[in-house]
């Protein structure tokens, strides 16, 4: 999120895509129906399904899964056609602004009409609200990034907001809802395969520059990889790693996959899960870390598991960041219940064992403390600099000193600084940046331009120059330099630069234009692409997806090959998935809590009464689901006006049933969930970004057929 | 004196169920019995509404008058409460309640119906304040401690209210007109440019 | 009582005045007063239309039922003391009356019925006995008799429904009260079973299963409320009468006919009381002999 | 009576001035924390309270309780929870009324937050399975086989034949340590929630 959760509550128009907020983030609601009612803000609400959000909304826009990209890109047209651009942010903070707009001019109303089935007459009303009410704030969620364009949905919401010169403003900004409590925090230190914590990379001076941080010899380090290629190789991702155990698809490492660690992790999240089931039976060691038994326990019938009971939350202490960037200290509540261990003493205690237990806690003496300084250390380019544990723990000691409209503390022992510190937090006595790319307060006091990232110049494909930094009088005040500035060389690795540049008012990465160009992309400028299964094969030729990718995180992927034209007969519904505000992610936890499992009993199906009818279906009843991938489910029929005629939608949550059969006597004694159900993810569909290869579990297909 | 009253915001109220968990969580209830509950009405639809549903402590409320025990009965803040110890679980509040509120647990013998449960505002019941017995029998008892209910403090979207019956109407007043700034939507660019 | 129910209801108007501003607002379909009605038929039921009806007759209920009980006892008395008791002392000759399986299931019921009566009278009167488990146990015990007392109660409607047929002279027994406001027996225009045991059969056992089917509802307590009012009135109602005629059933057999709790035990009685009592019957088997 | 004021009001609502003061609209927003903390004073006015604290009663459920302030752990919106501790158990959840996002409030997740300790589901020991059951095993135990079967694995195959999932619901901390110790194996075959 560019902004903050309360922050919505000064937004005029909120729009919404690809988000159901009042289920995946109920407490969100509150500022954003405030903004609704006291600012008369409208809400407009796309989705495919009329979700409990699309009910509060004013306009709701049902949407064909997959197709946002030509959504927004029409919207995009259709305001700078009226000239409802923001032309003097766009002159000084947005580049490759004619290049985009070349690209959108191809989505008229009619087109996206045809495309997405969303009526021309309510794509101009959309447009209108959106140019009309300004701030406005652009808010989505996994409907967005769950597609094999993902990334080009997220760009397209990102240039609607540049184009509507909603950025950095107070009620503006893109505003992404993250889903777990700690994603951002966990994302910030980057455990992910294709980057070392802080979004530093995989590069040599990245490894440099975090074994400088660790303490230890970078040699030391590469000694531990395969080789150095694999030292700079990304790894294989949460959504793909089975295809390192079963090889469906050619995998490019040197070894298949043999054993995995499931550390606080639900297996049934991840698509295709039945070949994931493969996996898991194919594997020499599974390990599960988790204080609930989750569906992986279940599924795993070898004798190659163990069940680690770790802790929860409660019961161990460390910061946790939420979806507005915000640092919280989640205080220890009680001793670790039972047998179970801290995650912190299981890590200890593996470390110990692999024999590099020294070096690996050579700066960590107490535990969270001295690995939050760690951090602070380290992650200069995102600015965790400032997050020390005194000051995160200060802040929640006193948040009820804390504004409720602006997050800053009034008077107090953190008066002036920001909730949480949200980063980039840069130094020690940093307030925190509640808006990213806030240009009208100084950098010291929460400001922020846009990042100087790809240079300060840029020749486009038709021979356009552009000058990528910012026009000339626009920075934040007090900034020695009166307008763009590219980055300040060495700040990512040196705190001192980054001080120096406080200093001088000025932001260590420069201050440069939003690009809507990014060259770096298969797609400089988002384009529609036809998802992989599409239900629309008339428009698979004119929108046809992205050539295979060959080592794409370690694993062949497949996009044009996989986009056949003829399926769409055989699996003739869209098939989608989603939150139910009773559940969590894999539902380890929730179906385990008996008020929550008494309120959301059992997996269900969401289908409209016309499909029902069709196949003879009445509410209630069981019916099969069966994915082109061969994976099928038995769930039960809730026959809804939420989802339209061509459209099935389920719920992820669930897991302990595999494919009409019970797993329950799977489970360890005593420690089967309330709730079991289907795990939707069985018959999720093949598909994934072409970037991050995140699943594109929002647009597949399926068949049905009664049960 | 204060009269207590709960009021339910159909506008805010986003059916998260956030009530109906604080409620059975903070009170240890048995699974099945449900004080509070949450009822969406045309669902999937536009005009979607829910809304939550306990026990609203009717002034000259109907379990009053049809209860053969007299076990429940009115504080003076306006609160009705049941005596668990004198109910007999014959199920007349029940059927003579419009909003549904009282819940029966099964008994043991023969699965008959035990003492009526329902919705305390967390005032406790008739048990020593704060006794093992209150708690176990009517759950906590905030309104004791001067706190506020779980339910509406615990509401996601302050959706639901729950205090002094004038204040808690002041409040929905300002809300409604407020809202009614709806009506005036877009005046301001109409008029003032 | 409307004030109550206003009262109650105070919540629901405010909310629709609420809406009834936001009708102005361009932001759906629906309009807000559809939500409102929708909601109250959703939540409220049929408590609008039958909700005051039915807190005054549940509330009224105990008063009936004292009425009836303490009105008995003084009619019995008075009868008592005026009438005195009929006397048949079984010396004479026997006539074979009831056979062992009617007894048997006449027993069977009657026990049962007894404690269902007590028990359902104590649930009625809870407040004397304090409520709470005491009370509690004893509704425990009228679910028990009330499934002991079913089974009975259909054998014993099938062993005596075929005398148990009105017939016209049963008009007439009724007009002259059976012949019970005199001091000395008359005969009286009756059956096998005079009008007043017939009336009894009927009220005991297809009221009773009656009452059982009404009771078996009340007590799984899932079918819609409005339905478990009626259920609830039905089973009020027909208590009453059940009640009143057990308790005139009562004072007969044992206190006013001195014998008749005697032949009910062995199955047979004096021939004097039948010539007397059962006049049509004692003609009928005269004739077989 | 208190039923009858709310009765009598609306027709004041209609005619009251329509505002777009966003000033005043906050005013009157802040009153609704206020509505429900507002209660606590009306609360104990009670005369039933008053009479009830003659006779001398504790003055809380759980004496010589403290609170903890914690965050919920169920999605990244942030909501704050006052964990009331007595004697070491977590023995009520209360309302975090001044935490800034989220005032106090919670979906039933969260509402239901300390049924995370509460739960008979939890897991209470190490188990492995063994010929198709469950069996407990010592904390010992289970790291020693595991450590040595994942180097072995990791001596026969080398360090990528090691998949780590690591976990968004950990803290900051103990993710970054999850990070760190898959460098430290050898391999980039690391990925949590947040990719998917």
């Amino acid at each position: 999120m560019t902004n903050s959760m309360n922050d919505i509550r000064h937004s005029r128009c909120i729009f919404m895509i690809g988000s159901n907020a009042a289920e995946a983030h109920p407490v969100a609601l509150q500022h954003i129906l405030y903004a609704k009612e006291v600012n008369g803000a409208p809400l407009i609400v796309v989705d495919p399904r009329f979700t409990k959000l699309a009910a509060k909304a004013t306009e709701y826009v049902r949407i064909r899964p997959g197709t946002d990209t030509a959504f927004l890109m029409g919207l995009i047209n259709y305001i700078i056609e009226n000239d409802w651009h923001d032309k003097e942010f766009i002159r000084t903070r947005v580049a490759g602004f004619e290049e985009m707009r070349k690209v959108a001019a191809h989505y008229t109303p009619e087109v996206v009409e045809d495309i997405t089935g969303i009526s021309k007459e309510q794509l101009a009303r959309v447009a209108k609200l959106l140019a009309t009410y300004r701030p406005g704030t652009v808010i989505w969620c996994m409907g967005i990034t769950q597609h094999h364009i993902g990334s080009s949905n997220t760009r397209a919401c990102c240039i609607l907001q540049l184009v509507l010169g909603n950025m950095g403003v107070s009620g503006g900004g893109t505003n992404i809802f993250r889903g777990h409590d700690n994603v951002q925090g966990a994302t910030d230190v980057c455990v992910l395969s294709h980057s070392l914590p802080a979004y530093y990379g995989l590069k040599e001076g990245a490894w440099k520059h975090w074994c400088k941080v660790w303490g230890v010899d970078f040699e030391w380090i590469k000694s531990r990889f395969h080789n150095k290629e694999y030292l700079h190789k990304k790894g294989f991702t949460l959504a793909r790693w089975y295809e390192g155990v079963i090889q469906e698809d050619k995998i490019t490492q040197y070894t298949p996959i043999k054993a995995v660690v499931f550390w606080g992790c639900a297996s049934n999240s991840q698509s295709q899960y039945h070949k994931l089931k493969r996996a898991l039976d194919k594997l020499d060691l599974v390990v599960i870390i988790d204080p609930f038994p989750t569906t992986t326990a279940a599924m795993c019938e070898k004798d190659n598991v163990y069940i680690l009971p770790s802790t929860s939350q409660y019961e161990t202490e460390g910061s946790v960041t939420s979806s507005s960037r915000q640092a919280q200290w989640r205080y220890k509540v009680v001793d670790p219940i039972y047998e179970s261990k801290t995650d912190y003493e299981i890590m200890e205690e593996f470390v110990k064992r692999f024999g590099f237990a020294d070096k690996f806690y050579k700066n960590i003496k107490k535990v969270p403390e001295d690995v939050t300084r760690e951090i602070a250390r380290g992650a200069l380019t995102i600015g965790l600099c400032g997050w020390l544990p005194e000051r995160i723990k200060k802040h929640t000691d006193n948040w009820h000193t804390f504004d409720v409209d602006t997050l800053q503390a009034k008077g107090g022992p953190c008066d002036g600084e920001y909730y949480g510190l949200p980063w980039p937090c840069w130094t020690e006595t940093h307030p925190g940046t509640p808006i990213l790319y806030d240009i009208s307060k100084p950098v010291t006091k929460g400001g922020l331009p846009f990042r100087a990232r790809f240079g300060t110049e840029y020749t486009y494909p038709d021979g356009r120059k552009e000058n990528l930094l910012a026009a000339p009088g626009v920075a934040n005040p007090g900034s020695e330099v009166k307008g763009g500035y590219p980055e300040f060389p060495g700040w990512k690795t040196d705190i001192n630069v980054i001080k120096e540049a406080l200093k001088r008012g000025m932001a260590p990465f420069g201050n440069a234009r939003a690009r809507c160009y990014c060259w770096n992309f298969p797609d400089p400028v988002p384009v529609h692409r036809e998802p992989l299964h599409s239900p629309r094969s008339d428009l698979i030729k004119k929108y046809p997806t992205y050539p295979d990718k060959p080592d794409h995180y370690r694993v062949y992927t497949r996009f044009a090959s996989e986009q056949k034209v003829a399926l769409s007969k055989e699996f003739p519904l869209i098939l989608i998935t989603g939150r139910m505000v009773e559940h969590m992610g894999g539902g380890a936890e929730t179906r385990s809590n008996k008020y929550l499992a008494e309120l959301a009993p059992e997996m269900y199906a969401e289908i409209n009464i016309k499909v029902a009818n069709d196949y003879g279906i009445r509410d209630g009843e069981y019916f099969w689901i069966e994915s082109p991938e061969g994976g099928k489910i038995k769930v039960k029929a809730k026959v809804t006006d939420r989802v339209d005629e061509k459209t099935i939608f389920l719920p992820f949550h669930f897991g302990g049933f595999f494919m009409g059969k019970s797993l329950a006597h799977n489970y360890p004694e005593g420690h089967v969930p309330y709730a079991l159900g289907e795990p939707a993810n069985i018959v999720t569909n093949y598909g994934y970004d072409i970037i991050t290869q995140i699943q594109a579990t929002k647009e597949g297909l399926c068949r049905i057929r009664k049960a | 004196m204060a009269r207590m009253k709960f009021l339910c915001d159909i506008e805010r109220c986003i059916a998260c169920n956030g009530c109906v968990v604080a409620c059975k969580e903070g009170h240890q209830l048995p699974v099945g019995i449900n004080r509070r509950r949450v009822v969406i009405i045309n669902e999937g639809q536009p005009g979607e509404k829910s809304i939550s549903i306990a026990c609203m402590h009717c002034s000259d409320a109907p379990c009053i008058a049809v209860c053969p025990v007299g076990a429940i009965y009115q504080r003076e803040d306006g609160i009705v409460l049941v005596n668990k110890d004198i109910c007999i679980g014959c199920g007349y509040c029940f059927m003579a309640c419009p909003f549904g509120a009282p819940q029966f647990p099964r008994g043991n013998a023969f699965g008959a119906r035990g003492a009526m449960d329902k919705c305390t505002f967390c005032a406790g019941g008739p048990a020593p304040t704060f006794s093992e017995k209150e708690r176990r029998l009517y759950g906590q008892n905030r309104i004791a401690e001067g706190k506020v209910p779980l339910c509406a403090g615990m509401c996601s979207t302050k959706a639901l209210l729950a205090g002094d019956g004038a204040v808690i109407a002041d409040i929905f007043r300002e809300r409604v007109a407020r809202r009614g700034s709806g009506i005036a939507w877009g005046w301001s660019k109409a008029y003032k440019e | 009582m409307k004030r109550a129910i206003l009262g109650s209801l105070s919540f629901f108007a405010f909310s629709a005045v609420a809406l009834g501003a936001e009708i102005l607002r361009p932001s759906g379909p629906i309009s807000p007063v559809a939500v409102f009605r929708k909601l109250n038929a959703l939540l409220l039921d049929a408590w609008p239309d039958e909700g005051a009806t039915f807190i005054k007759s549940v509330s009224s209920f105990k008063d009936y039922y004292l009425y009836i009980i303490l009105g008995l006892f003084g009619i019995f008395l008075l009868h008592y003391f005026i009438f005195g008791p009929r006397r048949f002392l079984h010396r004479g000759e026997k006539v074979a009356y009831y056979g062992f399986f009617t007894r048997f299931v006449h027993w069977g019921a009657a026990v049962s019925m007894t404690f269902l009566v007590a028990s359902g009278l104590a649930v009625l009167f809870a407040k004397v006995f304090g409520g709470g488990p005491l009370v509690m146990g004893l509704r425990s015990v009228h679910l028990a008799a009330a499934f002991v007392f079913a089974i009975f109660a259909v054998f014993l409607f099938l062993s005596l429904v075929k005398d148990m047929f009105p017939a016209p002279y049963d008009l007439k027994w009724f007009l002259i009260l059976g012949g019970y406001l005199t001091r000395k027996p008359r005969p009286v225009p009756a059956g096998k079973f005079n009008a007043g045991q017939k009336m009894w059969f009927w009220v005991g056992t297809a009221g009773g299963l009656v009452m059982f089917y009404t009771g078996y509802k009340l007590y799984q307590f899932t079918a819609p409320v409005s339905y478990l009012r009626e259920l609830l009135k039905i089973h009020l109602y027909l208590g009453l009468a059940v009640v009143g005629l057990f308790l005139i059933h009562l004072y007969m057999s044992v206190i006013a006919v001195k014998g008749a709790l005697q032949s009910m035990l062995t199955g047979f009685k004096d021939v004097e009381e039948v010539a007397k009592m059962h006049p049509k019957f004692y003609e009928k088997i005269r004739k077989e002999f | 009576m208190g039923a009858k004021k709310v009765f009598s009001n609306p027709a004041k609502i209609a005619g009251k001035p329509i505002t777009l003061n966003p000033k005043l609209a906050r005013r009157a927003f802040l009153k609704i924390a206020a509505a429900t903390a507002g209660l606590t004073g009306l609360a104990l006015s009670s005369k039933i309270v008053r009479r009830t604290e003659a006779k001398e009663r504790p003055k809380t459920p759980y004496p010589g309780s403290k609170i903890i302030r914690t965050i919920c752990t169920h999605c990244a919106v942030g909501c704050g929870i006052y964990a009331e501790v007595q004697n070491g158990v977590w023995v009520r959840q209360e309302i975090a009324q001044d935490h800034p996002i989220s005032r106090g409030g919670h979906c039933c997740k969260g509402a239901g937050a300390i049924d995370m300790v509460r739960s008979e589901k939890r897991l209470k020991y190490p188990l492995k399975r063994e010929g198709g059951r469950w069996k407990k095993i010592s904390w010992e135990q289970a790291f020693d086989e595991i450590c040595s079967k994942l180097l072995e694995i990791r001596e026969k195959y080398g360090p990528d034949a090691v998949h780590w999932n690591g976990s968004a619901k950990v803290s900051t901390e103990m993710a970054y340590l999850q990070r760190k110790l898959a460098a430290f194996w050898g391999t980039n075959n690391i990925d949590h929630q947040a990719r998917i």
